[in-house]
């Protein structure tokens, strides 16, 4: 059993490589059929870990008050279901901005207190840092300038209520320096990340063929 | 009642959130805690509105034979197999996740090898893209290039042996001007983030709604 | 003249052959290198190393099949150091899809380091909701996670005793291929005081350098080189440490196409 | 005998200095515990075990144990709903080593409470308001029709000449939204910017074709697409077909579009919108087929691509600046310009704690005056969030 499975997994891992000669029925196939098994897996999710769990596995268990109260959620849910019917889509609305306006009431105080402030923070550097040794100081107090420059330059970039000219401008210039430095390394991670996931799967094909 | 209603909904529910941030008197805290319970329940429900309009589009292209109507047999075909296979597991096994069920069968022969070279095929794209699009075309072009080129000498072993400084000025690189950028750009981008959540929770932000 | 125009017009399938068989042949022949640690990974492993033995470790499997080749190991490594050094670990997640691979690396490691589920680990499972549940149980695991993911009642684990909330944890773990990993960062380090670490992969690792400095979180595991240092450090190199010399290979030749399709470039606009 | 008791005694000595008081910035039921390390505790768990807690509601009375923390600890929270607010209780720091205990003082009484501000987050409170004042002044500003300046956008001149060309060698235009959903920002620049890329069609009569990830924003460019060809007195140009809906399954969508491309040869593409990993399939096909490429994407990760492959990118904001210059909208304008503002104010804040920090280490080193370095140290601590 196991070993038609595995040997499934290779067809399948062959049929999607396959697209790199061209676009073609085997390939086709797979994309098809990871879509369906897919979306298979959400509806299973859903119950196993959402509904069973949180709803009726609760119902069953609490009493009074508590237990009514689950209700709301449950018609929540199926108020969101409602959509699939055009005439009824519009109820959907209601469970919808019940969990729009929960993310956003999170995301406003989180991303305050969880990125902007402890950003500002470490960003507050002095511009000289003393080290034991004048080459360390050196060191450090260059490190300290370029993050300072960098993020302030940046900044800058992203400032639209005044025309590009003069220290502006300057300030910009430097920032895109910094910009494209970024995204070179993210780029480098990048082409890191991809190739690895390529090791992934050829290793796993070299082993059903024995070649490792 | 169909525009209105969800306002009020989302700027209370909002609302609640923000203050109890910074009220922790009851019964703030457990009215919020309730919210969040009920935030998870709901939400799973949202997920699987997608479907709907997967199975639409599918049987749509099947029943007016759309080109490649036949690959929506197999879409519905997966569809089935996993419904019918977590349930299968569910009735025998009291779960779905034991490791021996026929669901987990079909995850980890299917899903895992389907997922995982979808994205293999990436490794292939990226290497052909550096080569034909990768121009040292303008200054900053050419600073893009160098940066990467550096990260990706120094962080793989060969890198050392080239030369030993190059994981050092990688590192460098990573920590001190990558990090600056990334910092500059992100304070903009959560700015944004507050500011559209600020724009939701006082109704002014409606596009959610259609 | 010719040769160097040639090269400045590979065909891209010469290209796909050139990367498959760079991956491939240092596979098959079992090349090896030396790897060398770098700071924001030794940071990460000595973080779990400080901890007291009997701590409580959150692992949050944010990651599917399309990056397990670079989070595998990541996830393996932590869990042999956990417990080896009598840590309790406490397993959910917020990508669903997810969540079952990183179970066959869970079971196998307990089995092979003898913890006993329950006792030195639990699974919760998953719920969805991602930010509320972050959020939530920062007040009571139990009001969202009643069950583990079997639908056993957590509470009849001797390991859930006195575990709550934040409180009660001493570090999260992360491993992430997507936005997770920020979003345990803002919405859980912050709020709580929470300390973390995060396991990545290459294309999210770049973004979390400013959380480091800042010291929002201890470390960085971030792809397979991060994989294969952490495997080092832990003491058992593995599939990450393997696959480095592929890799290694693989960055030589798309460096080389850069140049060759740079070298076309200039050619041309010299012609013109 | 007597001997190892005193012995005993000397390994679990008590710790001293025990204080307990209200958990502060929470809602009540807490109190916490402090104090300083027994003498014999020197944080190694083999001799020295720990500290057991007990609590009573007398100072008298009976005590029991309600928690125990390893060796080396200092803290303890007693955060229990047994503990009713207002209630005094009494508590005993128990030192606990292998082979006895010694137990702390009786303290208390002592009482928790629930409080009405967290005072740890006055930083929080602060920006988000700055922020939520500044951006809400600055829409209800550019509602009632106030002048607010966008400067303009390198790449946006492009979208003329990009139009025109593709005009000219009588190829039709590609704008794909990548995979954003209609709840989020970017869609909503990405419609603008798509307005202006409709009206240039018109003008021209160049066909354009916008392929879909997400029904519902489908929906909405397609009444913006139409919107705009009205406007322009082309409204015949608009033909549903295209503006299709392709899958929403991410690689699924790459691959359509790839195929839209290699079939229509499209003059110039714009990508506008959230992408992720497909990115670089899209943007490299674009450049094979000899398209004029705008992107614009606030997803970090992604833009290495665009600005490789592409002609001009926009870069972040940058894109919902483009989208405010192009068609200035109240809301967004109002937000983009309180944004901005606080940008303003973050980088003068910024260089003035540069200065102050750089005065104050000058001044520790060379004059031994450290008034300068405490004051720049008190307000990184103001940043504090935990």
């Amino acid at each position: 059993m196991n070993l038609l499975g595995t040997w499934i997994a290779a067809g399948l891992t062959v049929a999607i490589l396959s697209f790199l000669y061209r676009d073609n029925p085997f390939y086709k196939f797979a994309e098809h059929l990871f879509v369906g098994v897919s979306a298979g897996y959400w509806v299973i999710y859903i119950w196993a870990f959402d509904v069973k769990p949180m709803l009726i596995d609760e119902f069953l268990r609490q009493a009074g008050v508590e237990k009514w109260l689950l209700i709301i959620p449950a018609v929540f849910g199926v108020m969101m279901l409602m959509r699939w019917v055009p005439r009824t889509a519009w109820i959907s609305r209601w469970p919808i901005s019940f969990t729009v306006g929960i993310a956003a009431g999170l995301a406003l105080t989180a991303q305050v207190q969880g990125y902007i402030i402890p950003q500002i923070q470490a960003t507050l550097l002095p511009l000289v840092s003393i080290g034991k040794t004048t080459s360390e100081t050196i060191a450090r107090s260059f490190n300290n300038i370029m993050i300072f420059v960098g993020v302030v330059c940046a900044l800058l970039f992203f400032y639209f209520s005044r025309e590009h000219k003069g220290a502006l401008k300057v300030g910009s210039k430097v920032g895109i320096i910094f910009l494209m430095i970024g995204f070179g390394a993210s780029f480098g991670y990048t082409v890191m990340a991809r190739i690895s996931l390529l090791i992934g799967r050829l290793t796993f094909l070299l082993q059903v063929f024995g070649l490792r | 009642m169909k525009r209105e209603v969800p306002i009020i909904i989302t700027f209370l529910t909002g609302f609640l959130c923000v203050i109890a941030f910074f009220i922790p008197h009851p019964p703030l805290g457990d009215l919020q805690q309730r919210f969040l319970v009920w935030y998870a329940i709901v939400y799973g429900f949202t997920m699987v509105l997608g479907l709907d309009s997967l199975l639409k589009y599918n049987v749509k292209k099947i029943t007016q034979r759309k080109e490649g109507w036949q690959y929506s047999y197999v879409l519905l075909f997966g569809l089935a197999l996993v419904l019918v296979t977590g349930f299968q597991s569910w009735l025998k096994y009291g779960t779905p996740f034991e490791l021996r069920s026929s669901f987990m069968y079909c995850y980890i022969h299917i899903i895992v090898p389907l997922q995982a070279t979808m994205f293999a095929l990436l490794a292939f794209f990226i290497s052909s893209a550096a080569y034909r699009a990768f121009r040292a075309r303008t200054f900053e072009a050419t600073l893009l290039l160098v940066a990467a080129a550096i990260v990706m000498l120094g962080r793989v072993p060969i890198g050392k042996m080239i030369w030993s400084e190059i994981p050092v000025v990688s590192d460098w690189l990573l920590n001190i001007p990558q990090l600056a950028a990334k910092r500059g750009i992100q304070i903009g981008v959560y700015l944004g983030g507050v500011v559209m959540s600020l724009r939701i929770i006082l109704g002014i932000e409606r596009t959610y709604l259609t | 003249m010719r040769i160097l125009d040639r090269l400045a017009h590979i065909d891209r399938r010469l290209i796909f052959l050139t990367i498959g068989l760079a991956v491939a042949i240092p596979i098959i022949m079992k090349l090896k290198m030396p790897i060398r640690i770098s700071s924001e990974v030794r940071s990460a492993y000595e973080t779990i190393e400080d901890l007291p033995e009997g701590s409580v470790v959150l692992a949050s499997i944010d990651y599917d099949a399309t990056s397990a080749p670079e989070l595998t190991p990541m996830f393996r490594s932590f869990l042999r150091q956990c417990f080896r050094k009598k840590l309790k670990v406490v397993y959910t997640g917020h990508i669903a899809i997810g969540l079952p691979l990183a179970q066959f690396d869970l079971d196998m490691i307990a089995t092979e380091c003898g913890a006993v589920y329950g006792v030195d680990y639990i699974n919760l499972g998953y719920r969805p909701g991602y930010t509320a549940v972050m959020i939530g149980i920062g007040r009571e695991i139990r009001d969202f996670f009643a069950v583990d993911y079997r639908g056993v009642p957590v509470d009849s684990f001797p390991m859930m005793e006195g575990i709550h909330n934040y409180g009660d944890i001493a570090l999260i773990v992360d491993f992430a291929h997507g936005l997770a990993a920020e979003y345990w960062i803002q919405y859980v380090v912050s709020r709580f005081g929470v300390r973390m670490f995060a396991c990545v992969t290459g294309v999210m690792a770049p973004t979390l350098y400013p959380y480091l400095q800042a010291g929002q979180i201890t470390g960085i595991i971030g792809g397979l080189q991060g994989a294969a240092e952490y495997e080092v450090l832990v003491g058992q190199p593995e599939s990450a440490a393997f696959g480095m010399p592929a890799q290694s290979i693989a960055h030589l030749f798309i460096l080389a196409f850069i140049v060759f399709g740079n070298i076309g470039y200039f050619i041309s606009r010299r012609k013109k | 005998m007597l001997q190892s008791i005193v012995i005993l005694g000397l390994l679990a000595q008590p710790p001293a200095n025990v204080i307990a008081y209200d958990t502060p910035n929470d809602e009540g039921s807490s109190i916490t515990l402090m104090w300083e390390r027994s003498p014999a505790d020197s944080g190694d768990a083999i001799l020295f075990r720990g500290y057991e807690i007990y609590r009573s509601e007398s100072a008298t009375g009976e005590f029991k144990s309600v928690g125990f923390v390893p060796a080396g600890a200092t803290r303890f929270d007693d955060g229990n709903s047994e503990i009713q607010d207002g209630k005094e209780y009494y508590y005993i720091v128990r030192s606990v080593t292998d082979s006895g205990f010694e137990d702390s003082a009786v303290v208390g009484p002592v009482a928790s409470g629930a409080q009405w501000f967290n005072s740890q987050r006055v930083n929080v409170l602060a920006i988000a308001l700055l922020v939520s004042l500044l951006v809400i002044y600055y829409i209800r500003r550019a509602h009632a029709g106030g002048r607010l300046f966008v400067r303009k956008i390198a790449g946006l001149d492009a979208i003329e000449d990009a139009v025109g060309r593709s005009t000219e060698m009588g190829r039709p235009i590609l704008y794909s939204f990548g995979l954003s959903y209609l709840n989020e920002v970017w869609t909503l620049a990405s419609l603008s910017i798509l307005y202006r890329v409709a009206q240039k069609c018109g003008e021209y009569s160049t066909r354009l074709l916008v392929p879909h990830y997400d029904p519902l924003v489908m929906s909405a460019a397609q009444e913006t697409v139409k919107q705009a060809y009205t406007e322009t007195g082309r409204p015949d140009l608009y033909d549903e077909r295209d503006n299709p809906f392709l899958t929403a399954d991410q690689f699924g969508y790459a691959a359509g579009v790839d195929g839209m491309m290699m079939r229509e040869k499209p003059g110039a593409v714009f990508w506008q919108g959230y992408f992720y990993a497909e990115s670089l399939i899209l943007a490299e096909t674009g450049h094979s087929v000899g398209a004029i490429q705008i992107a614009g994407t606030t997803s970090v990760e992604q833009i290495p691509f665009f600005v490789a492959a592409c002609d001009y990118t926009l870069i972040g904001e940058e894109m919902y600046a483009a989208s405010c210059y192009l068609r200035p909208e109240p809301q967004m304008l109002g937000s983009l310009k309180g944004e901005d503002l606080t940008k303003a104010m973050i980088i003068v804040f910024l260089l003035c704690g540069a200065v102050l920090g750089t005065l104050g280490i000058l001044s520790e080193h060379f004059f031994d005056y450290r008034g300068l370095s405490v004051l720049f140290e008190r307000i990184v601590q103001w940043f504090n969030t935990f």
